[in-house]
């Protein structure tokens, strides 16, 4: 693994900004940083921190992602527009979590909700079979 | 926006050589079948699209001749149920979402890049193949005894009726990946192949909105991918997420649903949009009046346009603080629209009119989508939107937008690139005619809509209350013109490619470069590879002659 | 134990077509897009004929502009240049972003507001209930057993909110008079109100695709009278012939005695209904019950007072045999149904 | 009439076992062939990320709408089995960087070794949550032999969720845990046999000689590919074997 300095520069007139090879040591560390971090996120759910738990793993597993898509998937050095592509689709997943969640969290918080209950499942009565003789 | 290059050499008058063209250079059925060529496939679509648009109408009068009587004229509910879903189904997935991008898009956008051919040819026959598997996915579930869910699908009537939802639902999956590769073709075909000088503010509008459609297919179609999925996991396993008995939440897969589905509604009119800007420009032979706001109204629709989804749901329980946000930012698509629609006015106003059929229908458009997009207004309203949400109103507003402007788009689109895509021309007055009837027929269609569904006469009915016949009855004989103005069409645009009468070489004194290469394009559209040094829509550097010199 | 008392009206499995209420689509409001308003909820018509007025004056503005320049810069001749060449004109762009904005912003405040009033229940208002089944509505009246299927009385000026349930799939809850619309999802409940500000016959429908019937799911809403509503018109309990008293009886049985009182002599928790009653000649005349009473055993002889007594305090006399069985007092039944479960019970007489 | 040159771009091959690429006609030049093909490869990860997102979504919907079944149901899944899993997947990622790296650096053996340890990686996965699967199955949280089985409307009884050991009795709606967390693995563990598919398809083409520093971008997309499911199953984990 000490060939970082191997020769690619035959074709760095026809591949020039194409790629960038980062050393194998690079790979390794992140590597050992990654497991470091998932023994990190084992360590930590062992302890209850209440609603913090569901941040602080969310959290782990972003810094944990940030690396993979960084180094492993070499977004640090990609070109601009990949990077924009590839990181637009998490502020659009953003928007699907931001809008459904609030839905959901806000729901309840309607001035009308304290006279409204969930119903369980079983309180309601299905028919067998929904006009499947059509 | 000419280009270098010379003109292209042109034949001895009265000598007829045949020109290798797109359509000509190989033949046989394999040559079609494994083509690469961005044009072949394109008219693939065209071929295919299209014949769902006549499968789709020819559902959609079925259902307005049953709506004759208050009773019902034609069928019986069930059958009506699936009549009126595969008039959805086959008009959203099959024709609209496809037709202007993967169809007029897929031809145009290289050739107004001044590309050889899209990025990623082979993905692009994939998606074409896959359309077709969706499409077959469609017929199959009709043959496997049809499905009766409406186009929404809406949980959890479509987890327990007992009809072929899974197989349309596995095609509505299909179909959805086709969209993606198209996107994402596109956007890929914009970044990386455009002509030297072609710079972003110089790309003609057509592309800019083919490009903010391709962002929403990439973007949203994947969020219906898994919903659907879902739906059919939902229906093998009983896994619950979806199913209230089991727990599950039907909100959910109404956000889930409108996620997609409400972008989507951008993805079928912005490439419409991009059309009548190209269209409104050339015929009235004057540079677009605000360019660079009509472009980044495009994105700003297309982002918008995934803030907004609740607007579909204001009825359906959400809390109260997510219909304040999605009513709020309901308003704000209207800006960026407004902004386009006075921009394609303030094009035409002092311009040099040609008043042939593609303008026409450009006119057509302009007044529909005023009606289509000024009653979305109306309904972005919370309290009106409760008392209008899922009544004919609804109906009428979304086939102003839909049919009435989206099509027309594409039925202006194809006058407009028909010359230029088998050099021939059709008769121009059975197209104007066939224009004024789709123009009426529409109107008086939709008009007696907007009547009954504010008075709460609601959608997907059978039957009636008596009460509003009349305006049935003004809608039937409404859609039966309609009808007959688009097989009108069919008629002269089959019959112009048996007459083979020759198109201009540059028919309508388009200054992109689409109108740069020969007519119909070779195989691989230019003979040089162009360089743009113009200006988008220049008009003084308009070579006149080719507007009167007949395609080779 | 409302619900139980008794029966719930009969649904059909597929409808023949519903009764529709007559002549109230084509009665519209004064300026002929709505129909005519039924309910408190004005601000729906108010920002309806705003934003109308507004959408009418861009629309003739965009037309208007549009035909004048075909006639005005009409091509001639295939050479002819456009009368301008203007790209842009910034103070213009700026008018009309800004302007609309203006204008949608105030419906979106007005719409708004309207649809918060839309969501505070007035504290006096009457809680009614409706379930949507496919495809048919069930109505529940506040503190009253009985229910109506596809016919829904309230009184007029009186708020009246509804709790939403659905037995299946999803409905919507749509009023066009009242310009009231929810959908009802399966899982949970909804709620909607309003006022009612006209008498008459209004129609309900399912807004939601909910399937085969879907367009059959129809209701009409009687707004009446504080009289009228006072005689609680859902209520079909039907006493006037001896027939109808006998099937109104079998069907207070079968809603809410079955479970513990046979008819055909066998034993249940609670002694049967046969032979309460007996055949002497022409006559049909109470049988003789050995009842507990306070500790101590006793003959009755079966009339309206035991039974009345019995369905009321079951507790009072308990039939030898069944000390051990408690009863729910149903005290809700009145004089009339109890006459009424004794014309059915009359009817099991040997 | 086409452009002739554009034919002509052949990007040689660095030694005799590899072989030269010829680039697609359609483009001017090898760069704009490669940026393109990623440029599209990143939209497509992109849709990929949408498409779990709407999993992840729903998983913290009903996170917020049952809680109980969640704490309740993830205490069933094994954590070490999971963490387990998660070295295993972040090992293969690592050793498909290391084998983008020996493509890029043209060393064919290299590329084969990497990508058949990255291949072992998927299959050791599989193993594990085959394991895991079949645990489940056996304690009736999701039993996979009736999966197909429809369910039984008047009890409302589902046939793949028995409970045989009542773990999750009392708690409501015990079955959403369980429903979640197999659609979510199952389609993760469906993109990890994809994945394995397109490596070991890496591995015939890099056995010819395919990939060198001139070309190496199929190398480069499936690694992409394959990080991606590294990506998502660094969520997956603590969502469901640890925070719940």
């Amino acid at each position: 693994m000490s060939d970082a300095h191997d020769s690619h520069g035959d074709f760095g007139d026809l591949q020039m900004g194409t790629h960038h090879v980062s050393s194998a040591l690079q790979f390794t560390s992140v590597l050992i940083a990654l497991l470091f971090l998932t023994i990190i996120t084992v360590a930590v759910a062992q302890f209850d921190f209440g609603g913090a738990n569901m941040l602080i793993a969310m959290g782990i597993a972003s810094v944990k992602a940030a690396l993979v898509i960084l180094f492993f998937m070499h977004v640090k050095y990609d070109t601009a527009i990949n990077k924009i592509m590839f990181l637009s689709s998490f502020l659009f997943l953003s928007l699907l979590f931001i809008f459904t969640l609030a839905d959901r969290a806000t729901r309840q918080m309607d001035h009308r909700a304290h006279t409204i209950k969930t119903p369980v499942a079983s309180e309601w009565v299905h028919p067998n079979t929904l006009n499947s003789d059509h | 926006m000419t280009t270098q290059v010379p003109p292209v050499e042109t034949a001895t008058p009265g000598v007829e050589t045949e020109r290798k063209t797109y359509l000509n250079v190989t033949k046989g059925f394999m040559s079609w079948a494994g083509t690469l060529d961005h044009k072949r496939i394109g008219l693939m679509y065209l071929i295919g699209t299209s014949a769902a648009l006549l499968a789709g109408g020819l559902f959609a009068l079925l259902v307005r001749l049953h709506l004759w009587e208050p009773t019902g004229m034609l069928f019986d509910n069930a059958e009506y149920n699936q009549v009126f879903t595969l008039h959805g189904v086959f008009m959203v997935f099959l024709f609209v979402i496809p037709a202007i991008p993967a169809a007029l898009g897929n031809m145009i956008l290289p050739l107004q890049l001044g590309a050889i051919d899209v990025a990623l040819p082979r993905l692009n026959l994939l998606s074409f193949y896959l359309w077709v598997t969706g499409a077959i996915f469609a017929i199959l579930a009709i043959v496997a005894g049809g499905f009766d869910t409406g186009w929404t699908f809406y949980t959890p009537y479509s987890l327990y009726t007992q009809q072929a939802v899974g197989l349309i639902g596995m095609g509505v999956f299909i179909l959805g990946f086709s969209s993606i590769f198209t996107g994402l073709n596109f956007i890929v075909t914009v970044h990386k192949l455009r002509a030297p000088g072609l710079t972003w503010f110089r790309m003609p509008l057509f592309i800019w909105a083919l490009y903010a459609t391709s962002i929403l297919q990439v973007l949203a179609t994947p969020v219906l991918g898994i919903t659907v999925l879902l739906v059919a996991i939902e229906r093998l396993y009983h896994i619950g997420i979806f199913d209230p008995r089991l727990g599950g939440d039907a909100v959910l897969f109404e956000h889930f649903f409108w996620f997609y589905s409400h972008p989507a509604v951008y993805i079928m009119v912005l490439p419409a949009f991009g059309i009548i800007s190209e269209l409104v420009t050339v015929h009235s032979r004057k540079p677009l009046f605000g360019y660079k706001l009509i472009a980044f109204s495009s994105l700003a629709i297309a982002i918008i346009s995934f803030l907004v989804w609740g607007h579909h749901m204001f009825t359906s329980g959400q809390s109260t603080y997510a219909m304040f946000a999605f009513s709020f930012l309901t308003f704000f698509v209207a800006i960026p629209t407004a902004i386009k629609e006075f921009s394609w006015v303030a094009t035409v106003w002092k311009g040099s009119i040609a008043l042939n059929s593609p303008m026409l229908y450009t006119l057509a458009f302009l007044i529909i989508f005023a009606i289509g997009g000024l009653t979305g207004v109306i309904l972005g309203a919370l309290n009106v939107d409760i008392h209008l949400h899922d009544t004919y109103f609804v109906v009428a507003h979304f086939h102003y937008v839909m049919m009435g402007s989206i099509a027309l788009a594409f039925f202006a689109g194809l006058h407009h690139w028909w010359p230029k895509m088998f050099g021939v021309m059709y008769n121009e007055t059975h197209a104007k005619i066939s224009c004024a009837l789709i123009f009426i027929g529409f109107n008086a269609t939709f008009i007696p809509q907007f009547i009954m569904g504010s008075r709460g006469m609601p959608r997907r009915y059978a039957t009636y209350v008596p009460d509003y016949e009349p305006y049935h009855k003004a809608s039937t004989i409404g859609a039966m013109v309609l009808g007959v103005g688009v097989a009108f069409m069919v008629y002269y645009l089959v019959v112009s490619l048996l007459q083979k009468k020759r198109a201009m070489e540059n028919q309508w004194g388009g200054v992109t470069l689409e109108w740069e290469t020969p007519t119909p394009p070779p195989l691989e559209n230019f003979s040089k590879p162009p360089v743009v040094t113009n200006e988008v829509y220049d008009y003084s550097k308009l070579d006149l002659e080719t507007t009167i010199t007949p395609a080779k | 134990m409302f619900t139980t008392l008794i029966q719930d009206p009969p649904a059909a499995a597929t409808p023949q077509g519903p009764d529709y209420a007559t002549g109230i689509a084509t009665e519209t409001d004064k300026w002929g897009q709505l129909t005519k308003l039924a309910s408190t909820f004005d601000d729906v018509d108010g920002l309806f004929y705003f934003t109308y007025v507004v959408c009418i004056f861009f629309f003739v503005l965009i037309t208007g502009a549009l035909l004048y320049s075909v006639v005005r810069y009409r091509r001639k001749t295939y050479d002819q240049p456009a009368a301008s060449n203007v790209t842009h004109n910034t103070p213009l762009e700026v008018i009309w972003t800004v302007i609309p904005l203006l204008i949608v912003m105030v419906m979106f405040a007005w719409g708004f507001k309207g649809s918060l009033d839309m969501t505070y229940v007035p504290s006096d208002a009457r809680q009614y209930k409706a379930t949507a089944s496919q495809w048919n509505w069930l109505f529940h009246y506040p503190n009253d057993p009985a229910k109506s299927r596809n016919e829904l009385w309230v009184e007029i000026g009186k708020p009246a909110e509804f709790l939403l349930e659905s037995t299946d799939v999803l409905h919507a809850f749509f009023l066009p008079s009242q310009r009231v619309k929810r959908d009802i999802v399966p899982g949970r409940y909804q709620s909607v109100w309003f006022t009612p500000t006209e008498l008459g016959e209004f129609h309900l429908f399912c807004a939601e695709y909910c399937g085969l019937d879907h367009s059959k799911m129809y209701a009409k809403m009687h707004v009446v009278t504080a009289e009228e509503y006072a005689d609680r018109p859902w209520d079909t309990f039907d006493d006037s012939t001896p027939e109808a008293a006998i099937k109104s009886g079998e069907s207070i049985y079968q809603s809410a005695c079955y479970s513990c009182h046979s008819v055909d002599g066998s034993k249940l928790t609670g002694p049967s209904w046969k032979g309460l009653f007996e055949k002497s000649g022409d006559q049909i005349v109470g049988a003789k019950r050995e009842v507990i009473a306070g500790g101590a055993t006793q003959t009755v002889t079966v009339d309206f007072d035991y039974i009345k007594e019995s369905i009321h305090d079951p507790e009072a006399k308990k039939a030898v045999g069944y000390e051990n069985a408690n009863m729910t007092p149903f005290k809700d039944l009145n004089d009339r149904q109890i006459k009424a479960v004794i014309a059915y019970m009359k009817t099991l007489a040997q | 009439m086409s452009h002739d040159d554009h034919h002509s771009v052949v990007i040689p091959a660095p030694g005799p076992e590899f072989k030269p690429h010829t680039v697609a006609h359609h483009f001017d030049t090898p760069v704009q062939e490669f940026q393109s093909a990623k440029l599209g490869f990143w939209l497509f990860l992109a849709t990929e990320i949408l498409l779990f997102g709407g999993l992840f979504a729903a998983y913290f919907y009903f996170h917020e709408q049952y809680p109980e079944t969640f704490v309740v149901g993830g205490k069933q899944l094994d954590w070490r089995l999971g963490g387990l899993n998660t070295c295993v997947l972040l090992l293969s990622s690592w050793t498909m960087a290391m084998g983008v790296r020996a493509a890029q650096t043209s060393q064919k053996k290299k590329l084969l070794m990497y990508c058949g340890l990255t291949v072992l990686g998927a299959a050791i996965f599989m193993v594990i949550k085959f394991f895991e699967y079949k645990a489940k199955s056996d304690h009736g949280l999701f039993v996979f032999s009736e999966m197909l089985g429809g369910y039984d409307t008047a009890t409302g009884q589902l046939p793949w969720f028995t409970d045989i050991h009542g773990v999750m009795a009392g708690v409501p709606h015990g079955h959403m845990f369980f429903a979640i967390y197999v659609t979510m693995t199952g389609i993760h563990g469906l993109h990890v046999i994809i994945g394995a598919g397109l490596i070991i398809w890496i591995m015939f083409g890099a056995a010819k000689g395919r990939f060198h520093a001139g070309y190496y971008l199929p190398v480069d997309l499936v690694g992409l590919y394959w990080h991606l499911v590294d990506l998502i199953w660094i969520f997956l984990f603590p969502l469901l074997y640890l925070v719940p």
